[in-house]
């Protein structure tokens, strides 16, 4: 016994068995619904594959090369930039500044969290369909009521021309989304401590030197959290897009997840498809390592 | 075209089986089937209320003929079929009967060998009772049926505010492009736009815009399927729809047909495009209007170009996959028993025409409210679809064109449409990239 | 002055508040509106006639309600899944020494940059070869491919928030690691398990596009794309039933809401977002 | 029943050695401060005792049985944690009777075991509330009754007096000896206060990087540090050190010579060598070295007084209050070289010379003694 005990830390070994042991489900589901599937998406990439059969033939790179030299993958790329640093930024800062308002006492304080929070529990399709009969134009209310205050004379196009389908697919994903930021930063808010303010106070700073130097600093963290976090939730938003705009006028809406779904079932080019969503994955992964790096660094 | 080409050299297990591999899920074991009973699934994205009250209908009428057999409707949609069959047919679980489906995805289908054929079936029913040349866009091969119509439409047709017309000085309805250009200068106004003509990178505008490639003269293929779109003709098109687009409502740059209907429908629009669908729709949404509308064929170029009326043909199939196929044909073939198939066309009068001549002449078809009050309008629609093509199949010269499903969806037509029109981009160079674009979809797999 | 001044503040924020919630009063008074006065031009700002014949029918005329069922049991089914294997995994990665823990924990990072989009097909496939295809199981499983992340991300960081001490005070006391893990953790853990089910909930209640290409079958079919495939087709936007309906999706939300909206902030700060 | 043995153990995180060869021996009953700076492996002890944590290599025993495998549940330990560690969820009955609960003790036996526990720590009218309705203080206690009422053979705490106000600590210092005395179990506690192991503690045992410095009691570790870093880090203010060499008998320094009394030194080799002197050895006599005072801090009933000899050393001096000193000021100093210390050189050189009763002092640290 006393040399069994010398050997071997079996209670610690007992104690990892079961911490495997309890991570086992989640791996054998992660296998299932995400590692296989993953494989099975790079292993599809190097067909060429007729969706509805997933007949193919083996086309090695092809599918790499194409993505290398059609412009359809480069310009969905911008689009999908242009669509995520938009709606994120717009995101941020919409988010700030009505967390920073709620923070305030205010009347009716918990109704108008509430009323500000519902969009993000939306459903998309929900959301969606409310915009769209918002932007409709003819009977919608947003034409409706900017011709009434002057602000325009005839009913402008909200999602079929350029840029304004660009500006309306932000708009309605900044409106759906910015609540996140609202409840990060206000709960952050929550526990900055008085001190501080009454410090910076003392030291004679306004409100908005404040601001800058006290609150900011500390929903530093916060933030980069969760700018993380939506940007790769925006980067592969398919539904909002899909459902607003189609993608177009032509493709000035079509992002990444849209072309992806395209080649896929409307072309039926599951091969291609599989591999714009791989080549779609690497840049997520360059940027997530780029930013993480970045703010790792800083922080 | 040889079909051997669009069926590339790996089988399908080489793919599968390679999914397979990395896969534990590959050792699970499969469903259990119910055995006793034999289900059928039938699958369409047409399934308004009155259409599923019909369904309803046929399902339990056969049902009552076929003890063992239990029918169930999944209803599936015009954006969600393309995903949904792709994935039944890749792993195998499909559907008995898919309806209402447009005959170029038939075609395509079928080329890829994922189509049983259709010629029981057709038997069944009985061949003469079919309208003259109703079949021809689904032979396939000779005397090989992929499918057959479960329905015409005619999906183009002008229609018509009799009372705006007669208000602002509108005598005839045009004939011509540039009558049309003259009545929407008089009949836009007020409130009311002239057109909705569908601007949006959807199926509506290639398939509307395609009926004006036509309308000009020109077509998208050549019978011998080499790209024939990059024409004066198609230019012309483009040069008219481009000038119809200030008497369009500003969102119709994202109008498909739902949009496009109701714009007619709820009375912004002083004509529509649109099936015979209109006529329920005013009269249930709009009845102030339902007096004072009418139809006629779209306007062409000139009064020398012919009518071309865009029939997406309705289908009917059965995959290949199926299970059951002994009850599968028979209850494809009872969707045209006339009591049935009778309910399902009156559930949108005018709008699905029937197939069957041996119908139409039937008084219990006649005898409906709607097909009674507008019965001069069901007969031009009737006329117009048993002579209608699609971009499957251009005209009685043109081959079958299995890959009109793939260009509709690719949005190359509805995208030149856009460039041209919306972006102001110079219609040579856009004109001639589409047909490359069209080119590569034709060539690819 | 002081007084003056909290009203201006008050007012303004109102008015904010108020506009960023105008869609969905919009949507409430386009619901309660007649068809008829709903195309009229320009648009009718509080209806002239209120009905509630759109909830009548949707309720009546419709399959809705078995949609808003399948919805139900489907978010359901995937909320306890997920924070079933979330918070017992999240107690492995935090509290429990082995190989590849920490490989694994990046990798639950990594699922986050799968598209959806990307996994259909062959997740698809993994379903029929299950013998699940077209049963809402087969939802709860493709759900999990996007909730299972971010659930046990979000209860990782709950985790860490429990004192350590806590279980190793129970384990001194006489509890198994299970038993100071239901006796100590549990309870402590229970705010961000409900903040984290919520998350679950809400966005298994709200996904779209596995329901579109996974089911297609009425009694299967979850309510978004229930709705969407019921309400807008080639023949009509009924938009004042499609408004009826988005706000009966919504009723669960704003119950959930109203009593639970403090775990959700408070969850939050309690270190959901600390990373 | 309640001895404790730690034979050769050893514990490794990665690449990093907490702990290194460590052997203690506790005997039943005795009171064992574990001593040192945060890091030195002190609390890593006590979880290890506790079977939170596992050696690496070596045996632990508690009551003569080998624990390594054993449970912490089946050690027969209570421990008091630093941060109290009471369940959030209970009340404080609740919480006290949480190790009984896990040990199938009946409710009604249960409820009177609390009872008594919560009489003796004088908790009966909280026994309702909840932890965060508590001080720091009475949570301190509830700690404690919920270590109390399961009659361990050994009680391991873990600098469970940090986290309260200096008052309340020297009050629950007290109290913390009165039960030791009371109920006479075996008790390893943790601490990096010097001051509550001196006055606690029937044996320290001073901790550094990971090993063992010396294992004794209170007096001898302040007598007898082993070696200069138990020197330098016992006793308030600290010893002074000062590095030099031994020559010709003499300590040498700075120029400065201070002859070493021959009976304890003369065995000690020529060579350098760290004196240790500690203040209250120093005073500000007649005697063999000079200085300037360079500060003065008087906290009443002493001054501390720093003074700067020739060749920059400074020496902390310990003198009478009401003296009158003012920086500036030079003196000099005479030192209790019979109280001297010898250290070789590095950071924990070994005591050099014999204790005053005579004996060689050990080359390496005394690891373990009888009971006092």
């Amino acid at each position: 016994m006393t040399a069994k005990a010398h050997t071997a830390p079996a209670l610690e070994r007992g104690y990892a068995r079961l911490g495997v042991l309890l991570i086992a489900p989640v791996i054998v589901v992660f296998s299932l619904v995400i590692v296989y599937p993953l494989l099975a998406a790079i292993y599809l990439s190097l067909f060429q594959i007729y969706t509805p059969t997933l007949q193919g033939s083996f086309v090695g790179v092809d599918n790499y090369m194409d993505l290398l030299t059609r412009r359809a993958f480069w310009s969905s790329l911008w689009v999908t930039l242009v669509w995520t640093f938009g709606t994120l930024s717009l995101q941020i800062v919409c988010g700030v500044g009505v967390a920073l308002l709620l923070h305030q006492n205010l009347w009716f304080r918990s109704l108008a969290r509430s009323l500000v929070l519902f969009p993000y529990f939306l459903s998309t399709v929900v959301a969606v369909l409310v915009w769209r009969w918002l932007f409709n134009d003819l009977y919608g209310a947003l034409n409706h009521g900017l011709m009434q205050i002057g602000l325009i004379d005839m009913p402008v196009d909200w999602l079929g021309s350029m840029p304004n389908a660009m500006i309306g697919i932000i708009l309605v994903g900044a409106w759906k989304y910015f609540p996140f930021v609202v409840i990060a930063v206000l709960a952050r808010l929550q526990t900055i401590p008085e001190h501080l303010y009454e410090a910076a106070k003392i030291d004679g700073a306004g409100p908005i030197a404040r601001f800058w130097d006290v609150t900011l600093p500390q929903l530093r963290s916060v933030l980069t959290v969760i700018i993380l976090l939506r940007a790769i939730w925006d980067f592969k938003e398919f539904d909002l897009i899909y459902l607003l705009t189609g993608g177009g006028p032509v493709t000035s809406t079509q992002t990444l997840a849209l072309l992806v779904y395209q080649e896929a079932f409307a072309l039926n080019e599951m091969g291609r498809a599989a591999a714009y969503s791989v080549g779609m994955m690497l840049v997520m992964l360059v940027f997530m390592i780029v930013y993480v790096r970045h703010s790792g660094r800083e922080g | 075209m040889s079909p051997r080409r669009l069926t590339p050299a790996v089988p399908r297990r080489a793919v599968l089986g390679g999914l397979a591999a990395g896969a534990a899920v590959a050792a699970m074991p499969r469903r259990i089937v119910a055995q006793d009973k034999v289900t059928i699934r039938w699958w369409s994205p047409q399934s308004s209320p009155e259409q599923l009250a019909a369904y309803e209908t046929q399902m339990r009428n056969f049902e009552a003929l076929h003890e063992n057999v239990e029918v169930v409707f999944e209803k599936t949609s015009d954006e969600g079929y393309a995903p949904q069959l792709a994935a039944a047919f890749a792993s195998g679980e499909v559907p008995n009967v898919v309806t209402h489906l447009p005959s170029f995805a038939v075609s395509n289908y079928w080329r890829n060998g994922l189509l049983e054929p259709f010629n029981d079936v057709i038997e069944m029913i009985g061949p003469d009772k079919f309208y003259e040349g109703a079949n021809d866009i689904y032979e396939v091969d000779p005397g090989q049926y992929a499918g057959t119509g479960i329905g015409n439409s005619a999906a183009n047709m002008m229609w018509l505010r009799t009372d705006l017309m007669e208000e602002r000085g509108v005598e005839a309805p045009p004939r011509t492009w540039d009558e049309m250009l003259a009545a929407m200068e008089k009949l836009q106004g007020g409130g009311i736009y002239g057109a909705p003509l569908p601007y949006g990178r959807n199926s509506m505008t290639t398939l509307i815009f395609i009926g004006f490639i036509h309308g000009a003269g020109g077509m998208v293929f050549n019978p011998d399927l080499s790209v024939a779109i990059d024409s004066p003709e198609t230019r012309d098109a483009l040069e008219f729809y481009k000038a119809m687009r200030q008497y369009c409502p500003p969102g119709a740059t994202n109008y498909s047909w739902g949009d496009s209907l109701t714009a007619f429908v709820s009375g912004a629009c002083a004509t529509g495009i649109y099936t015979g669908r209109v006529l329920i729709n005013v009269n249930t949404q709009n009845p102030d209007i339902a007096d004072h509308v009418t139809c006629v064929r779209y306007p062409t170029k000139s009064a020398d170009i012919d009518f071309w009326t865009f029939n997406d043909f309705p289908s009917v199939f059965i995959p290949k996959a199926a299970p059951n196929m002994e009850e599968t044909k028979q209850f494809a073939a009872f969707l045209f028993d006339p009591e049935g198939y009778i309910q399902q066309l009156h559930a949108a009068p005018g709008h699905v025409l029937p197939v069957l001549q041996t119908i139409s002449a039937m008084p219990e078809y006649q005898n409906n409210p709607i097909i009674e009050k507008y019965s001069e309008e069901v007969d031009k629609m009737a006329a117009a679809a048993a002579n209608g093509f699609n971009l499957g199949w251009e005209s009685r010269e043109h081959q079958p064109n299995a890959k009109a499903g793939e260009i509709v969806n690719s949005n190359v037509i509805s995208e030149m449409v856009q460039r041209v029109v919306l972006n102001d981009e110079n219609a040579d160079t856009v004109l001639s990239e589409t047909a490359t674009r069209i080119e590569e979809i034709m060539n690819a797999n | 002055m002081k007084l003056l001044r909290t009203v201006a503040f008050n007012l303004f924020t109102w008015s904010l508040v108020l506009l960023i919630a105008f869609p969905l009063i919009w949507m409430v008074l386009t619901s309660l509106k007649p068809q008829t006065e709903l195309f009229r031009i320009p648009p009718t700002w509080l209806p002239q006639s209120v009905t509630f014949e759109h909830y009548w029918r949707l309720l009546t005329e419709t399959p809705f309600l078995i949609y808003f069922r399948n919805s139900v049991v489907l978010a359901t089914a995937t909320t306890l899944f997920v924070v079933t294997l979330g918070t017992v995994g999240a107690y492995s990665l935090v509290r429990f020494r082995y190989r590849g823990r920490e490989t694994l924990a990046l990798l639950v990072l990594f699922t986050y940059l799968l598209p959806s989009v990307v996994l259909i097909i062959p997740l698809y496939l993994a379903m029929v070869w299950l013998g699940l295809s077209n049963t809402l199981m087969s939802l709860v499983l493709a759900h999990t491919t996007f909730a299972l992340p971010y659930a046990l991300w979000l209860l990782r960081s709950f985790m860490e928030g429990v004192p350590e001490d806590l279980e190793s005070a129970a384990l001194v006391d006489g509890a198994t690691r299970m038993g100071a893990f239901k006796d100590i953790i549990l309870p402590q853990l229970l705010p961000g398990i409900i903040s984290t089910a919520l998350f679950t909930f809400i966005l298994s209640w709200n996904e779209y596009l596995y329901a579109l290409v996974l089911v297609n079958t009425d009694s299967v079919r979850p309510l978004t794309t229930g709705v969407m495939s019921m309400l807008i087709s080639a023949f009509n936007i009924e938009w004042s039933l499609l408004m009826a309906a988005s706000v009966m999706m919504s009723v669960p939300l704003i119950v959930v809401f109203a009593f639970l909206q403090s775990y959700l902030t408070r969850g939050f700060g309690a270190g959901g977002v600390k990373g | 029943m309640g001895q404790v043995t730690l034979t050769d153990v050893r514990k490794v995180f990665g690449a990093f050695t907490a702990l290194e060869g460590l052997n203690i021996d506790i005997a039943e009953g005795e009171f064992v401060a574990l001593l040192g700076p945060s890091g030195c492996g002190k609390s890593t002890t006590l979880r290890m005792l506790a079977g939170l944590d596992f050696p690496t290599a070596g045996t632990i025993s508690i009551g003569g049985r080998v624990v390594n495998d054993v449970p912490p549940g089946k050690r027969d330990i209570a421990m008091v944690f630093q941060s109290y560690a009471l369940y959030p969820h209970m009340t404080v009955a609740e919480n006290i009777a949480y190790p009984l609960k896990k040990r199938g003790m009946p409710k009604a036996e249960r409820t009177a075991a609390v009872q008594k526990a919560a009489a003796t720590l004088q908790l009966e009218p909280l026994l309702d509330r909840k932890p965060r309705q508590l001080s720091g203080g009475q949570q301190q206690r509830v700690a404690l009754g919920r270590a109390l009422v399961r009659e361990p053979k050994v009680f391991l705490l873990d600098e469970p007096l940090s986290n309260l106000d200096a008052k309340l600590r020297s009050y629950m210092r007290a109290e913390l000896i009165e039960l030791h005395r009371r109920i006479g179990k075996t008790m390893v506690y943790v601490t990096h206060d010097q001051l509550e192991a001196m006055t606690m503690a029937d044996r320290i045992a001073v901790m550094h990087g990971g090993r063992l410095q010396q294992f004794d009691t209170p007096a001898a570790v302040y007598d007898r540090p082993a070696n200069r870093f138990v020197a330098g880090f016992i006793g308030t203010p600290s010893m002074n050190l000062v590095e030099g060499a031994v020559r010709d008998g003499t300590f040498v320094f700075a120029g400065q010579a201070l002859p070493l009394p021959k009976d304890r030194f003369g065995d000690v080799p020529e060579g350098p060598a760290v004196l240790g002197l500690r203040p209250e050895d120093i005073r500000l006599e007649q005697g063999p070295l000079q200085g300037t005072l360079r500060l003065v801090e008087n906290s009443g009933h002493e001054q501390i007084v720093t003074v700067e000899v020739p060749g920059g050393t400074r020496l902390l001096v310990r003198a009478e209050a009401g003296r009158p000193l003012s920086m500036g000021q030079s003196a000099t100093l005479a030192v209790e070289t019979a109280r001297l210390h010898l250290f070789a050189p590095g950071e924990t050189g070994a005591r050099l010379g014999r204790d005053p009763g005579g004996a060689v002092v050990e080359m390496a640290p005394r690891q373990s003694g009888g009971a006092s």
